[in-house]
């Protein structure tokens, strides 16, 4: 009994860490659609985020540089999604799938280009990279039955962008519930005509989303290259990008129930790489491809299975303009 | 803001082909800075990319190879969206239309062409279709987000096949995963081959028949979807769901057969790969060209001329991009990567960036007209 | 000023000043002149009211007064200081208000946050959201309209979000009030209600721009009167110094066609027959109860009520959308709807039943479609247009294009996507595409809102013309007066059920107006003051 | 003094520079470089289309020596070298049975057993962990490998082993090969082989965080690290290339089948300054006994790849 709860909370600290990259991701997404942008570009400015945080973390010896530069590369490619989407009226999934490409070709020709690692950036240690947060008092607590192992494995011992990940959720949903910008951002992504015969730009608007959505996808690249990983190495992001777009609509495009859906997604990853090599009674030992479908099959039932119909943000994916 | 803002409507020429030259350009142009800034000659890079990908025989031919992949995975992304759904899912209904053929085709073992030839076309359109159809019902009946359920039947794919790889299907003695060869009667014929056959001679390359059946079926899902009362449901299903509703079509029907379509066509793909070159199921020859049929299908404008263009665009960029990097030693294959980017970018998502410039430009050519005139 | 919101208005204003002058506007889209060089003047504190045929250029000239769109040449004076409104952010400023033609509401948001979007007084929502409903409540308790704060909007129906957008207007302390054909979709119970709204605010000096098709609207309410035409503003008047017919040969610029008789009939056999329809009630829909009504042949019926009482359920049972929980509906001899029985659109238009659904856009047309497309659209799959499943572009062809002169749809391109064609043509074309097939019963959802009056001219003579020729028409309209132009019987919705029926000889308007209310106009203990 | 030796390179689609396996190579084309000043053309293809196209192309430029890189090599080279009879190729991991091809292969499994011993020595917990990129065959015979040889030192020792994933990304994610890798730590391994590529990267990042061991493969690993890799399984394929290269420059090359085992030097254990305190004079002498006894033929390691009958090389 004990084993089992030891087993479940190494498993939900092991979830937590996956999903650190999914929860921000898949807000960038949410901010980037509720203001009526469809993002598909998560993956690249993930991988562009990594890849600048570790080369920045790798040249100053600083973490927190390493998160600057990676939340600027980030921010920058949004802002590029917003200029072709806003401004350019394109199409954004196109722009989202090319700016994916562009990243997964520049980063690894930049990262040869300075390091010559071919691909690479040095790997990363002591203060170049977030180190494990340990909470006050965990030989204290640890000690304690039940609460003591919750709390030294799973609520102690992460790096700082998994605290600010989890956080990054209450606050997106007061920001977006109970703030102007929020109600405008929605408006924006439902009906911008209602925004803009309103007085307020549309535009503005897309663009600020924009900047927030670079700015959580820089912090999950950032956490990928320098928190949980410890340098930066090719395609890194691994299709998270569009696990994240998945777990936001998974979530109903709302922080909590996405950032559930996240966990969900962590914890079924961990658990299928508990399973793997297990003998199950009866069904003996699964095959190891079987396991690893099973986060994915798990999805599609409990979307057929619980979730029901889901509306996008009416207006996402729309190009506003005014005058035809 | 009152002049230049005013519409100017472009002829047809300048649309569809004025604007996506000058974009090209564009793409090119900002390649060329991030070439230059390595320290090679941008004009020199792009004489190679052109060579390379139409110079000679063999050039053209892998540019139409390639090609042959991005008409099949384009299609298939194009018809599902004319019915409003986003087909993620490319990559697993490609992968499982190989599976399809290879089953098939190693099934046949001993049968002539003439019979496995089709019988491989089929299961790979079948099992490219039952892969795509599922998350359609879904979405249908249960309203499972097609987004979402597409990109897990892609992971759910790779790992059925890769599993059938290294199980059952798994060719004796090899150390990856891959099935052991078709026979000779599931190999489609080259095209250099078949025009020997005429007589002509051209370079080799492995541009087989699937090309001409990637061509006809553009040519169908045209005819489907613009003349068909079946295509036309499709695009009132894909335009306004409330009034197909009125309209008494049927909803659920419609949207499970454009996936079939799109899921069928998709798994057409491994015709070109598997039995037009490697002649034998390998894990992962999806190779990604289904995500890249998502750019293809939206820079083509969901038209099948506007597809096999952008097709061919892509072709000639993955070919010339190789030849390119080949010559170029400095010139990495993630460089190669990055400039598809970019012609991704200006040619497919900014459509209107050079539109108000032409428009003055031929503002001021009317001028001048009527001026003279 | 009694009303609370922000205070926006510009008081530095020349207080002699008319508050709205127009000096030569043009607009172009393309190669179609919008608006053409126009000059008006609008005085303070007077409801001017703009007439025109659709695509005129009313909605076009009032959205450039509202900052959205942006004039090629001409100039705005508002109290007689030049503006260059560049935004509906400079239009608030000035003091301008609009409810347009198209709500702007956003659907998902409660009407509270919809009004307050915009307008929100402080960045964290708490405490504006609090203070905005306690003014508004003073808002809707002055001018008698009801709307509850906390629904959200996709549940209200259409005449309940027009109220949502007079009062945002009224929220905002609009000096100026645009309403773009806000009548088009109310109840006569809810005209009389606006009326008086109008009143109200132009007694407190308050200046309103009115745009509506219906001339005995405008020459009620109207102070002034302009008719447009073609972009080009044609004529004022003075409601005093012109008539209806005036008017109307003002802005077709040629005679009115005359309506066509109503030949006597005796009603024939029944085409059509519900017995005891129900379907649940749901939030802010009423559902049906027990509704059971008969359509014979050679005769109109209408169905009157405000919207939300039901009408909209019942043309999706009739219209093959909905199964009933209970009751049958039969046409002919054949049952062919009931809760086991799951109806088909396309059977019933095959058994002859022609429909034109209430919200065009939403159900009738795809925007992005082509007129010739759209004009198949219901009989996709069968000849002409249809064999062996291979559409037939020729037939389509030809039935677009005689569609589109018979109904005078403007532009007669059959190959322009059907966004690009005005709302009123829009209608015509959908309307044409039910009559092509020669329906011998036609269910129709107000078949004329939003049409310019030679438009509806041409509407009802078609269908008086239908039925004189022995075809059966079911109308579910909130225009009283189109009832009592066409029809021979009227039933009166309230609630999901049928609470009246009369012939149309024998009524008036007041009566409908009460049952349409929940009220018996036999019983006069009740028919006290309701409208405030 | 073979001026006008031409040469060709050309990897696996894992690239140049992937820190294992065709790092390996290009280091072995590197060292033929630096001693005879003979520089050399390679390439990366990016799909398997591109085999063939390159293999012909270099084909049809001369070379002298032609190098494939990977086991996805075996049908392209099938193919070119039967069109080009004259022209020589080596082909490495895959079998090519052509008078002008020669095939390097390695046993995988033999340099796995040497670090499963060392792995079931130096583990004190009795469970130690395996993690691999794909479960493909060249894998499963790492697996196997390893297996064989902690259990010939600790019978009963409890082997966790995971899988990466089923796609090409299941090499190019250290943060899955991470957090697997934490995992087995969590549930009691103390030492992991890893066999993933540049996943493994993560593993080697998890046994410094959980203050573990990992053991690095293909190229040595250990330097990555230090402390934490308690060695590296050798794949010698720089060495192949090497010999192959010098070789064809000095006329002795002769085409068929070279299967590189310890005998051979072709796989090894890696030990070096960065890992002498982890491996101790015991294990030390446990692993050198266990080498002599497979180079001698007293102890065969099973291989996962070949038939029931026996080994297929
Ligand atoms: N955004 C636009 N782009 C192109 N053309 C436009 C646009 N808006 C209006 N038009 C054109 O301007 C003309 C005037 O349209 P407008 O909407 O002002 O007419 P209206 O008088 O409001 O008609 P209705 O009575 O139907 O509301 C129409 O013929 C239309 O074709
Ligand atoms: N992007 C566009 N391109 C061309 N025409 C447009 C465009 N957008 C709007 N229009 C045209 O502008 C006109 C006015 O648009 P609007 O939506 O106001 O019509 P409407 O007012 O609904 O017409 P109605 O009053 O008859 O219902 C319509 O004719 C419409 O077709
Ligand atoms: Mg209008
Ligand atoms: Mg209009």
């Amino acid at each position: 009994m004990a084993d089992l709860y030891l087993d479940i909370l190494i498993l939900l600290d092991s979830a937590l860490r996956l999903a650190t990259p999914l929860v921000l991701a898949a807000l960038a997404g949410l901010y980037a659609e509720r203001s009526g942008i469809v993002d598909i570009g998560l993956e690249g400015k993930m991988l562009g985020a990594a890849f600048a945080a570790a080369a920045a973390a790798a040249v100053t010896g600083s973490a927190w540089m390493g998160l600057l530069t990676g939340v600027g590369a980030s921010i920058a490619l949004a802002l590029l999604h917003g200029w072709v989407s806003i401004h350019q009226r394109g199409n954004q999934i196109v722009s989202g799938a090319a700016i994916n490409i562009i990243v997964a070709g520049l980063a690894p020709t930049l990262a040869n280009h300075w390091f010559h690692l071919n691909g690479q950036t040095p790997l990363l240690s002591g203060d170049a990279r977030f180190q494990a947060l340990i909470w006050p008092g965990v030989d204290a607590i640890g000690n304690l039955p039940v609460i003591g192992p919750l709390y030294a494995e799973v609520i102690s011992g992460h790096n700082v962008v998994t605290y600010i990940a989890i956080l990054s959720v209450p606050i997106a949903a007061w920001v977006l519930y109970r703030t102007r910008f929020g109600l405008r951002l929605r408006a924006a992504g439902e009906n911008p005509e209602a925004v803009d015969t309103a007085g307020i730009s549309v535009y503005g608007l897309r663009y600020r989303a924009m900047i927030i959505n670079g700015v959580l996808c820089g912090l999950a690249g950032t956490a990928l290259s320098t928190g949980l990983g410890a340098a930066f190495v090719r395609d890194m992001s691994a299709g998270r990008g569009f696990l994240a777009l998945a777990a936001m609509i998974f979530g109903r495009w709302k922080p909590v129930p996405t950032l559930f859906a996240c966990l969900l997604f962590g914890f079924v990853d961990a658990l299928q790489g508990r399973l793997q090599g297990v003998e199950l009674p009866l069904i003996g030992e699964i095959p190891f491809q079987f396991t690893i479908m099973l986060p994915y099959i798990f999805t599609v039932i409990i979307l057929a299975g619980f979730v029901g119909r889901i509306a996008a943000p009416r207006a996402s994916g729309i190009p506003y303009s005014k005058e035809g | 803001m009152t002049a230049e803002r005013r519409a100017v409507a472009l002829p047809a020429w300048a649309t569809s082909g004025l604007l996506p030259v000058l974009n090209l350009a564009a793409a090119f142009a900002v390649s060329g800075l991030v070439v230059w800034a390595i320290g090679e000659s941008p004009l020199e890079a792009l004489k190679l990319l052109l060579y390379g990908a139409f110079g000679y025989g063999e050039a053209i031919g892998y540019t139409f190879y390639y090609a042959t992949n991005f008409i099949f995975t384009g299609l298939a992304v194009s018809v599902a969206f004319k019915c409003g759904l986003f087909n993620i899912g490319g990559e697993g209904q490609a992968m499982m239309g190989g599976l399809g053929l290879a089953v098939v085709a190693i099934g046949l073992d001993g049968w002539p062409p003439a019979l496995v030839l089709p019988a491989a076309v089929l299961g790979a359109a079948i099992f490219g279709a039952a892969w795509a159809a599922i998350p359609a019902w879904l979405q249908a009946r249960r309203g499972s987000h097609i987004v979402i359920t597409t990109i897990m039947f892609n992971f759910i794919a790779a790992s059925l096949v890769s599993w059938l790889l290294v199980g059952v299907l798994k060719a004796p003695g090899s150390q990856s995963p891959e099935s052991a060869d078709f026979p000779e009667a599931a190999w489609l014929p080259k095209i250099h081959d078949l025009l020997a056959g005429l007589g002509i001679q051209i370079e080799g390359s492995p541009l087989n028949l699937s090309f001409l059946v990637a061509l006809a079926c553009a040519g169908l899902v045209w005819f489907f979807i613009e003349r068909t009362k079946w295509g036309y449901e499709i695009r009132v299903v894909g335009g306004n769901p409330g009034a197909a509703r009125f309209a008494g079509i049927p909803i659920t029907r419609t949207l499970v057969l454009s996936m079939l379509i799109a899921g069928g066509l998709a798994g057409l793909m491994g015709l070109n790969e598997l039995m037009g070159l490697q002649h034998r199921l390998i894990a992962n020859f999806t190779m990604g060209y289904g995500f890249v049929g998502i750019a293809v299908a939206f820079m083509g404008r969901s038209h099948p001329i506007g597809i096999v263009l952008a097709a061919i665009l892509f072709g000639a960029l993955y070919q010339g991009g190789a030849e390119l990097a080949f010559e170029m030693p400095t010139i990495s294959r993630d460089l190669i990567i990055a400039v598809q980017g970019l012609v991704i970018l200006f040619a497919g998502a900014l459509e209107h960036l050079f539109r108000p410039q032409v428009q003055a430009l031929f503002r001021r050519l009317g001028a001048l007209g009527e001026a003279h005139g | 000023m009694p009303l609370g919101g922000p205070d926006i208005t510009d008081s530095s204003a020349d207080k002699d000043a008319p508050a709205i002058e127009l000096e030569n506007i043009t607009k172009s889209f393309g190669p179609v002149r919008a608006n053409d060089g126009i000059t008006m003047r609008v005085e303070r504190g007077s409801v001017h009211a703009i007439i025109g045929e659709n695509g005129a250029g009313k909605s076009t000239l009032m959205n450039i007064l509202y900052g959205i769109y942006h004039p090629d040449s001409g100039e705005i004076r508002i109290n007689g200081t030049a503006c260059a409104l560049q935004s509906p952010a400079d239009a608030h400023h000035a003091g301008i208000g609009m409810v347009h033609q198209h709500f702007t509401l956003v659907e998902p948001f409660t009407v509270l946050d919809n009004i307050l979007l915009g307008f929100e007084n402080g960045a964290v929502l708490a405490r504006p959201r609090r203070l905005a409903a306690r003014k508004l409540e003073a808002i809707e308790r002055d001018y008698g309209l009801s709307v509850p704060l906390d629904a959200v909007v996709s549940e209200l129906p259409v005449g309940m979000r027009q109220r949502v957008e007079i009062l945002k207007a009224l929220y905002r302390n609009a000096e100026i009030l645009i309403l773009d054909e806000p009548t088009g979709v109310l109840t006569p119970l809810e005209v009389e209600q606006l009326f008086q709204i109008i009143e109200r605010l132009k007694g407190q000096g308050k200046t309103i721009l009115f745009i509506s098709h219906k001339l005995g609207e405008v020459m009620r309410i109207a102070d002034r009167i302009s008719v447009m035409r073609g972009g080009k503003l044609v004529a004022d008047r003075e409601p005093d110094a012109t008539n209806a017919s005036e008017l109307a040969e003002l802005m077709i610029g040629q005679k009115l066609a005359a309506a066509v008789d109503r030949k006597s009939l005796s009603v024939g056999q029944t085409l059509m027959a519900l017995e005891g329809i129900s379907i649940p009630p749901a939030e802010h829909r009423s559902g049906l109860h027990d509704i059971s009504l008969e359509v014979r042949s050679g005769e109109i019926i209408g169905i009157a009520g405000v919207t939300g009482n039901g009408q909209t359920e019942l043309l999706e049972i009739i219209g093959g959308l909905r199964v009933p929980a209970s009751g049958t509906l039969s046409l002919g001899a054949e049952v062919c709807a009931a809760p086991d029985i799951v109806p088909g659109a396309v059977d019933l238009r095959k058994k002859g039943v022609g429909f034109v659904a209430e919200d065009r856009l939403r159900m009738g047309a795809i925007g992005a479609m082509t007129a010739t497309e759209n004009v198949i659209l219901g009989y996709h799959g069968r000849p002409p247009f249809s064999r062996h499943g291979c559409l037939q572009p020729r037939a389509m062809r030809n039935a677009c294009a005689r569609i589109m002169a018979d109904n005078d749809v403007r532009p007669q391109a059959p190959n322009l996507p059907l966004d690009n064609f005005s709302g009123g043509n829009q209608q015509k074309l959908v309307f044409g595409r039910e009559t092509d097939h020669g329906p011998r019963l036609f269910i129709l959802g107000e078949p004329t809102r939003g049409v310019d009056i030679g438009a509806v001219q041409r509407i009802h003579n078609t269908l008086i013309s239908m039925r004189n020729a022995g075809g059966a028409v079911l109308v579910v309209s909130s225009d009283l007066d189109e009832l009592l132009a066409i029809c021979d019987r009227i039933l009166v919705m309230f609630e999901g059920r049928i609470v009246g029926e009369m012939l149309a000889g024998d009524t008036d308007i007041a009566a409908i107006g009460l049952m349409m209310a929940g009220q018996n106009p036999d019983d006069p203990g009740e028919e006290a003051r309701n409208d405030g | 003094w073979g001026a006008d030796f031409k040469t060709a390179i050309i990897y696996d689609l894992g690239g140049k520079f992937d820190r294992s396996f065709n790092e390996a190579a290009y280091r072995g084309a590197e060292m033929f470089r630096q001693e005879t000043g003979i520089s050399y053309r390679d390439f990366e293809p990016t799909n398997e289309a591109q085999f063939e196209q390159a293999l012909r192309r270099f084909a049809r430029r001369g070379n002298d020596l032609v190098i494939a890189v990977g086991i996805s090599y075996a049908v392209p080279m099938r193919n070119v070298a039967r069109e080009f009879v004259d022209q020589r190729f080596v082909v490495i991991d895959a079998r090519v049975d052509a008078p002008n091809v020669q095939s390097i292969l390695f046993k995988e499994h033999e340099g796995s057993y040497l670090v499963g011993i060392l792995a079931a020595m130096s583990s004190k917990s009795g469970t130690i962990g395996f993690i691999g990129g794909m479960d493909i065959p060249l894998i499963r015979r790492f697996a196997l490998g390893y297996r064989e040889g902690a259990r010939s030192v600790t019978p009963g020792i409890k082997i966790l082993e995971n899988m990466v994933g089923t796609t090409g990304a299941a090499w190019n994610d250290p943060i899955k090969g991470g957090e697997l890798a934490r995992s087995q730590y969590s549930r009691g391994a103390d030492v992991i082989f890893s066999a993933a590529g540049p996943t493994g990267l993560g593993v080697i990042q998890a046994a410094r965080d959980e203050g573990r061991l990992a053991i690095g493969v293909d190229s040595n690993q250990n330097h990555i690290q230090p402390g934490y890799v308690l060695t590296s399984m050798l794949k010698r394929v720089d060495l192949a290339v090497y010999r192959a290269l010098m070789s064809a420059l000095n006329g002795s090359w002769t085409p068929g089948i070279e299967v590189l085992g310890l005998a051979e030097g072709g796989v090894d254990y890696a030990l070096d300054e960065h890992n002498a305190a982890l491996i101790s004079e015991e294990m030390r002498a446990a692993v050198e006994a266990a080498k002599a006894a497979i180079i001698s033929g007293q102890v065969v390691v099973r291989d996962a790849m070949a038939g029931p009958g026996g080994t297929e090389h």
